[in-house]
């Protein structure tokens, strides 16, 4: 009897813990409101289950319960039951499937014309670097990197000398623009993530990964690394700061370019200044 | 029905092979007797012991790690390093240490030859074998605790390059003895795990077919054929990483320029390892699950005494399962990085593994309905299981779900579904196995009031630790956070859940203390359990003596004649009628026992 | 070769030696293939057909896998489909690598 | 191909036959004896480890943008002033292959109780095998002294040396176990323990010829195994 009151209330007690917790999503800041979506429709499809066969549980407990004598039904399969229970199961994955497929789909699809630029990440900081007036990121290579040139770049790659580089946790993005950020990591596995971004990729050294969002909401959110990454991953925080546009281009046109470090570290050398003629219409 | 109908036997074929091992090795001396034996059940003691062992020492990092987590900043002799060295210890402890070695090594060594009515394993002396490689990789694993730096603190997946990095804990040491370690157990483990393998398939007794083996077997062979190929990725990982970090090869290690130096790797795949790790790594969860879903099967089974529902489904999932294991391994890699496409592929063959899993719930709670259900100890752990189980595998869902996994992966929600479906679920069926065969093992019962008490408190309590954990997920809280500190969207209320979670971890610990006291004095002062206490059909309940003896059984083998859930039989004079009870008794014989396997008669 | 069932497997020696000779021929073979410098699918084609031949014939006569009943021949067969999947992602997988490095790094030393 | 055995049931064929045998009591391997079983299981694990490692290498290789170094030039070997690419390798497959032979007519004469003729063979078959082993460490010094290391080498990849000292050293360990084993049973079978059934040392089991086959199938695998290297590491 107690048992079956005690899983009774396991159940029920889930359920209004799930509405009643204060806990649940950091309110989102970014196109990707259909993975929240998709899960619902899976705490729905797969909350009923829960329920259901946590109510029957306790029922068969109650009503089974053992009395001297009796005896069990013997009755050990039943084909069509099974059949049944099979298939609506498949159909509730499939609910909760075809959503989920066609939001990857979304993710990996990067739209063309996306504006790039790139999260360098590093035991334990945060670096970035956006394209010049060209639109395009120069090369870099990891065996480049040293105190004078932290992102490693090329420096015969005409790309890379208009680009914009930030030595500096703090990350600003334009409102309701569409960005791709493409990962990189000098050392060890890192992670991007932004809460209320709701997207997230690891950072592989001797690779480049990539995701996409689009900012719809003004505010200064923390950029977390979510890759345990050694002794200080606890540690690794920026933050991003999503602005009007007008406040972006501020803030963007006082940051220094590639070759202006590479000037600043040899004012005699020469440095070809090369800036695309026609800037591409997905630079910053 | 043919195959499970008992009343109507099919005839019990002659004999192929005459009881192959009838003249068993007899130990000679105390050392060969006790320590240095060959007999699985002695063997299977020395397993579980040393697994629940080094289990406590994992419940006590997890006590540390808690009171990090519940309280930042209180307890200042726990370093960040010491942290993360904490959870990787404990990770793979309890994963691998206790849980692989006590399901097979444990459950496995006692269990199979007597289920199946066999005399011993086929090869005794590789089965001993087994557990001492066994015991020197624990030890190995404790040593790495007393080297220099510490054991390593790359997070139980090991992943490069940090494992191997400086700028992790442990990664001078440590982390080479852990790969030692590993590959020391993966070499016991495969000497053991040729043994189950073989025995299963070629060493049963007459009319034990495949498909009257109760789920137990079935869980612990799988598992076992899944252990073996397996096993192959991590040790082959376990190779190339410890050449990246004694040899500097460049598996797994790019360019790297490491706190502004350039090391001197080049142009190798972090992505392999994490590939290697999780084809080995998932196939490794459902090693931990299986044998408790085999387990949990006939626990529900003989406590509502009642048969099984559609045993052959369940035999079918057990197998579906685990050949779907093999192709689900990235699931853990969503957000890895790896080839966009594969996300597609994973996520779907992900979600086909669900289908087998809910069957196998349904038919768990089937089994249920028009029982006759005693509340047992053993009862009462296969529900709690029933529930933590559905819990822990709904989440999965969610996770396995590759869009809905981007923004849940490496929070606390992952921690709280890989809990409650593999820290509770399968522990709660260890728990529910051992109150269950103790008294086959000793001939003694565990105290049943103790037995309610731990299991109340650690039911209900690991319930409440996890369920909430799910919720910090939702948040965005991280995993592997030494601390969270100053953040804009973790609510002040957070915190004070992590107090709670670990307030009530600390109290679900000292109830396993409880039950550690009950384990030790119930073999002097439990009741005297006799032969068959629960009334059970299977073989291990039948042998001539509780506990039995080398040999398993009497001057001859049982013969089997029927499946293992022959309970409520309606022509039968009472409501079991065990596999080796001879068709033409089931109407009138009494007793715990089929009477002619009484040894010496 | 059936009648020879009596004790365990043992099957006429000309067997044996025929099937030693066809494995001494298909290895001239395919070291051929790297002595005249085939190169291309041609020789990757030729490599995997004579490997295929020599890995048949050893298992099916010399571990006497063609004498064993099917239930040990699946048994041992069937699950190395995982390691060919396995292998066939990994393909993919080290492509995706090489791309993105060849997309966005260059090769050249300090 | 049904066979009687007294007291048994007919056995059918085909899958018919694996449905038979899986749902038969006893044993599913009929006929099988235990450590013919056991050894094809564990040879299935290895097939795993040897599979990881090749596609390990696959990948690798497949994934570093530096050249990989030319693979047959590598292994040429100056026979009277001209070099002869892989030569060396080739010997050593087909090394390799005669032991393989000679192993199989050691199970045979095993199985016919010819005591002389089954040590003759294995012993064969180790000296065999020792030579492999004896050419392996051959090659690895000449490769060494051409400067590859595990952790580089001048040609090009890095992964390319430590691929072959990793996957040629753990073939190589494997035929180093066989050869072992090959003697210790070839003493077994010298000594007629096979014949009349004599208790192993440590394992106390009686000793069976069934041991040779056993130990043949082991040795094919390795046999086995140097296709799949000959083809993808030295060939490709
Ligand atoms: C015993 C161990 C165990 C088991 C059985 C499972 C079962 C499952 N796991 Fe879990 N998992 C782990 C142990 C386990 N897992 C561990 C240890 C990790 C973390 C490792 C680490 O990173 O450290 C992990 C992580 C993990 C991840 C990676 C998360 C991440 O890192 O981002 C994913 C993603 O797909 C996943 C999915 C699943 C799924 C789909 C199942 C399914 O098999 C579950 C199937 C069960 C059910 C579905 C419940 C029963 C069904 C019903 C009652 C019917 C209702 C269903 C429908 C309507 C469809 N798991
Ligand atoms: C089976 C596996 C298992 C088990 C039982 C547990 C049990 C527990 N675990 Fe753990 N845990 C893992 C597997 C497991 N864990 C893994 C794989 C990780 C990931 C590591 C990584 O990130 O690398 C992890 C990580 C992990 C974290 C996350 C750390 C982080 O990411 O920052 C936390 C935090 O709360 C935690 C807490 C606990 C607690 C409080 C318990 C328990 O206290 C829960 C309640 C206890 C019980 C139900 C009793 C258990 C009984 C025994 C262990 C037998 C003891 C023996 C005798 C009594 C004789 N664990
Ligand atoms: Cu960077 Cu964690
Ligand atoms: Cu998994």
């Amino acid at each position: 009897m107690i048992v079956a009151y005690a899983i009774l209330l396991v159940g029920i007690g889930t359920v209004v813990f799930h509405f009643v917790s204060p806990w649940w999503w950091t309110p989102i800041a970014s196109n990707w409101g259909f993975i929240d979506d998709v899960i619902i429709i899976t705490f729905w499809v797969t909350g009923v289950v829960f329920v259901a066969v946590v109510l029957f549980m306790a029922y068969c407990v109650y009503r089974f319960r053992y009395k001297e004598g009796q005896r069990a039904e013997y009755n050990p399969e039943s084909k069509k039951l099974e059949i049944w229970l099979s298939v609506l199961t498949s159909v509730g994955v499939a609910i909760m499937l075809a959503p989920g497929l066609w939001a990857w789909d979304e993710f990996v699809t990067v739209p063309e014309g996306t504006a790039e630029f790139e999260v360098l990440g590093q035991q334990w900081s945060w670096m970035y670097r956006f394209p010049g007036k060209d639109g395009k990121l120069g090369k870099s290579s990891t065996k480049l990197i040293d105190d004078d040139n932290p992102f490693g770049l090329d420096p015969k790659d005409p790309n890379g000398q208009d680009d914009v580089l930030i030595e500096d946790s703090e990350l600003h993005l334009p409102l309701n623009k569409p960005v791709k950020v493409l990962l990189r990591s000098v050392d060890v596995l890192h992670d991007f993530y932004v809460p209320e971004l709701r997207a997230k990729m690891d950072m592989v050294p001797g690779a480049v990964t990539y995701l996409w969002f689009e900012p719809i909401r003004v505010g200064t959110f923390d950029i977390l690394c979510f890759e345990l990454c050694g002794t200080g991953h606890y540690d690794m925080r920026g933050s991003l700061v999503i602005e009007e546009a007008d406040a972006f281009n501020e803030w963007f046109e006082a940051q220094s370019t590639f070759a202006e470090t590479l000037a600043r570290i040899s004012p005699e050398g020469e440095i070809e200044h090369k800036i695309a003629a026609n800037a591409a219409e997905n630079s910053f | 029905m043919a195959i499970v109908d008992s009343p109507v036997v099919q005839d019990i074929p002659a004999a192929e092979v005459p009881d192959p091992n009838e003249d068993l090795y007899h130990a000679k001396s105390w050392v060969t007797k006790y320590l240095f034996c060959q007999d699985a059940k002695v063997i299977a003691i020395q397993y579980s012991c040393t697994a629940l062992g080094i289990g406590l020492l994992g419940l006590v990092l997890s006590w540390v790690m808690r009171l990090q987590l519940g309280f930042p900043e209180v307890f200042s002799f726990i370093e960040p390093a010491h942290y993360y060295q904490f959870i990787t210890m404990h990770g793979m402890i309890m994963v691998i240490y206790l849980l692989t070695a006590l399901f097979l090594g444990g459950f496995g060594n006692y269990l199979i030859p007597l289920m199946l009515g066999a005399r011993d394993m086929v090869f005794p002396y590789v089965n001993m074998l087994s557990y001492w490689v066994y015991l020197l990789a624990v030890l190995v694993l404790i040593a790495s605790f007393f080297v220099p730096g510490g054991p390593t603190g790359a997070g139980w997946t090991l992943y490069p390059p940090q494992a191997i990095l400086s700028g992790t804990p442990g990664s001078d040491g440590g982390i080479i003895l852990m790969l030692v370690s590993l590959s020391l157990f993966i070499v016991g483990f495969t000497m053991g795990g040729l043994n189950y393998v073989v025995t299963v398939l070629q060493a049963r007794t007459r009319g034990m077919t495949l498909m009257r083996m109760p789920l137990t077997i079935w869980g612990i062979f799988t598992a076992t054929v899944h252990a073996l190929l397996a096993f192959p990725a991590l040790f082959v990982g376990a190779i190339m990483m410890t050449l990246d970090r004694l040899l500097e090869t460049s598996f797994f290690m790019p360019v790297i320029s490491e706190m502004g130096e350039i090391l001197s790797y080049e142009g190798g795949s972090p992505l392999l390892f994490q590939h290697l790790f999780w084809f080995f790594g998932h196939p490794e969860v459902y090693i931990v699950a299986l044998p408790a879903f085999g387990i949990v099967s006939d626990l529900l089974s003989v406590h509502a005494r009642r048969h099984v529902f559609g045993y052959r489904m369940m035999v079918w999932a057990i197998v579906i399962i685990g050949a779907l294991s093999f192709i689900v391994w990235a699931h853990h890699m969503y957000v890895s990085g790896m080839n966009p496409w594969f996300g597609f592929f994973f996520a779907t063959t992900t979600l086909i593994i669900a289908v087998p899993t809910a069957l196998k719930v349904y038919n768990w709670t089937l089994t249920l309905w028009r029982a006759n259900i005693r509340l047992t100890l053993p009862m009462l752990f296969g529900l709690a299981f029933i529930i933590t189980f559905v819990n822990g595998g709904i989440t999965g869902l969610f996770l396995g779900n590759v869009a809905i996994d981007v923004p849940l992966s490496d929070t606390l929600f992952v921690v709280a579904h890989f809990h409650m479906v593999m820290g509770i679920a399968p522990i709660l069926v260890v728990f529910g196995a051992i109150y269950h065969w103790y008294p086959l093992m000793t001939g003694r019962m565990l105290d049943e009031g103790l037995g309610k008490f731990h299991f109340w408190v650690t039911f209900l309590g690991s319930y409440i630790i996890y369920l909430p954990m799910h919720y910090l997920g939702f948040i965005g809280v991280p995993r592997r956070y030494f601390e969270m500190g100053e953040t804009t969207f973790i609510p002040e209320s957070a915190q004070d859940l992590n107090a709670f979670m670990t307030i009530v971890t600390l109290i679900v610990g000292f109830a396993q203390l409880v039950f550690l006291y009950n384990l030790i004095t119930s073999r002097k002062n439990g009741v005297e359990a006799g032969p068959n206490p629960w009334k059970a059909t299977s073989l291990e309940w039948q042998t001539a003596k509780t506990p039995p003896e080398h040999g398993n059984f009497g001057k001859t083998l049982p013969v089997v004649y029927r499946w293992a859930y022959a309970y409520g039989l309606p022509n039968a004079a009472q409501d079991f009628v065990p596999q080796n009870l001879p068709p033409e008794l089931v109407a009138t014989h009494v007793g715990n026992q089929v009477p002619d396997t009484d040894g010496e008669s | 070769m059936t009648e020879a069932h009596v004790e365990g497997q043992q099957h006429p020696l000309g067997v044996y030696i025929k099937v030693w000779a066809w494995l001494f021929v298909l290895s001239a073979f395919s070291y051929m293939v790297d002595y005249y410098d085939v190169q291309g699918y041609l020789r990757w084609t030729l490599i995997l057909i004579f490997m295929i031949l020599k890995a048949g014939l050893i298992i099916a006569i010399f571990m006497h896998m063609a004498w064993e009943r099917l239930a040990l021949v699946y048994a041992v067969g069937v699950p190395v489909l995982a390691v060919l999947v396995f292998t066939f992602l990994m393909t993919h997988e080290a492509d995706y690598t090489f791309d993105t490095r060849g997309t966005f790094f260059v090769e050249s030393a300090p | 191909m049904s066979e009687s055995t007294p007291g048994a049931i007919m056995r059918p064929d085909g899958v018919e036959g694996v449905i038979a045998d899986w749902s038969s009591d006893q044993r599913a391997f009929k006929k099988v004896p235990w450590g013919k079983a056991m050894m094809w299981i564990f040879l299935l694990s290895d097939t795993f480890i040897f599979g990881c490692f090749l596609l390990s290498y696959m990948t690798v290789r497949m994934s570093t943008t530096v050249p990989w170094p030319p693979v047959s030039d590598i292994f040429a070997l100056s026979l009277g002033g001209e070099p002869i690419p892989l030569i060396l390798i080739a010997i050593m497959t087909f090394v390799l292959i005669t032991s393989s032979g000679t192993m199989v007519l050691a199970v045979n004469y095993g199985y016919r109780r010819d005591r002389a003729k089954t040590v003759l063979y294995l012993i064969i078959t180790a000296i065999f095998g020792a030579t492999f082993v004896g050419m392996q460490a051959f090659e690895w010094t000449k490769l060494i002294m051409d400067g590859v290391r595990p952790w580089g080498n001048p040609f090009g990849a890095a992964q390319f040396g430590s691929s072959f000292f990793m996957i040629t050293g753990f073939h190589g360990f494997h035929v180093s176990v066989g050869v072992l084993f090959l003697i210790l049973i070839a003493r077994k079978v010298w000594k007629g323990e096979f014949d009349n059934e004599t208790r192993g040392f440590f394992t106390s089991q009686k000793g069976r010829y069934e041991i040779v086959e056993t130990l043949g199938l082991y040795w094919h695998f390795v046999d086995l195994v140097w296709v799949f290297i000959f083809a993808f590491f030295y060939l490709w």
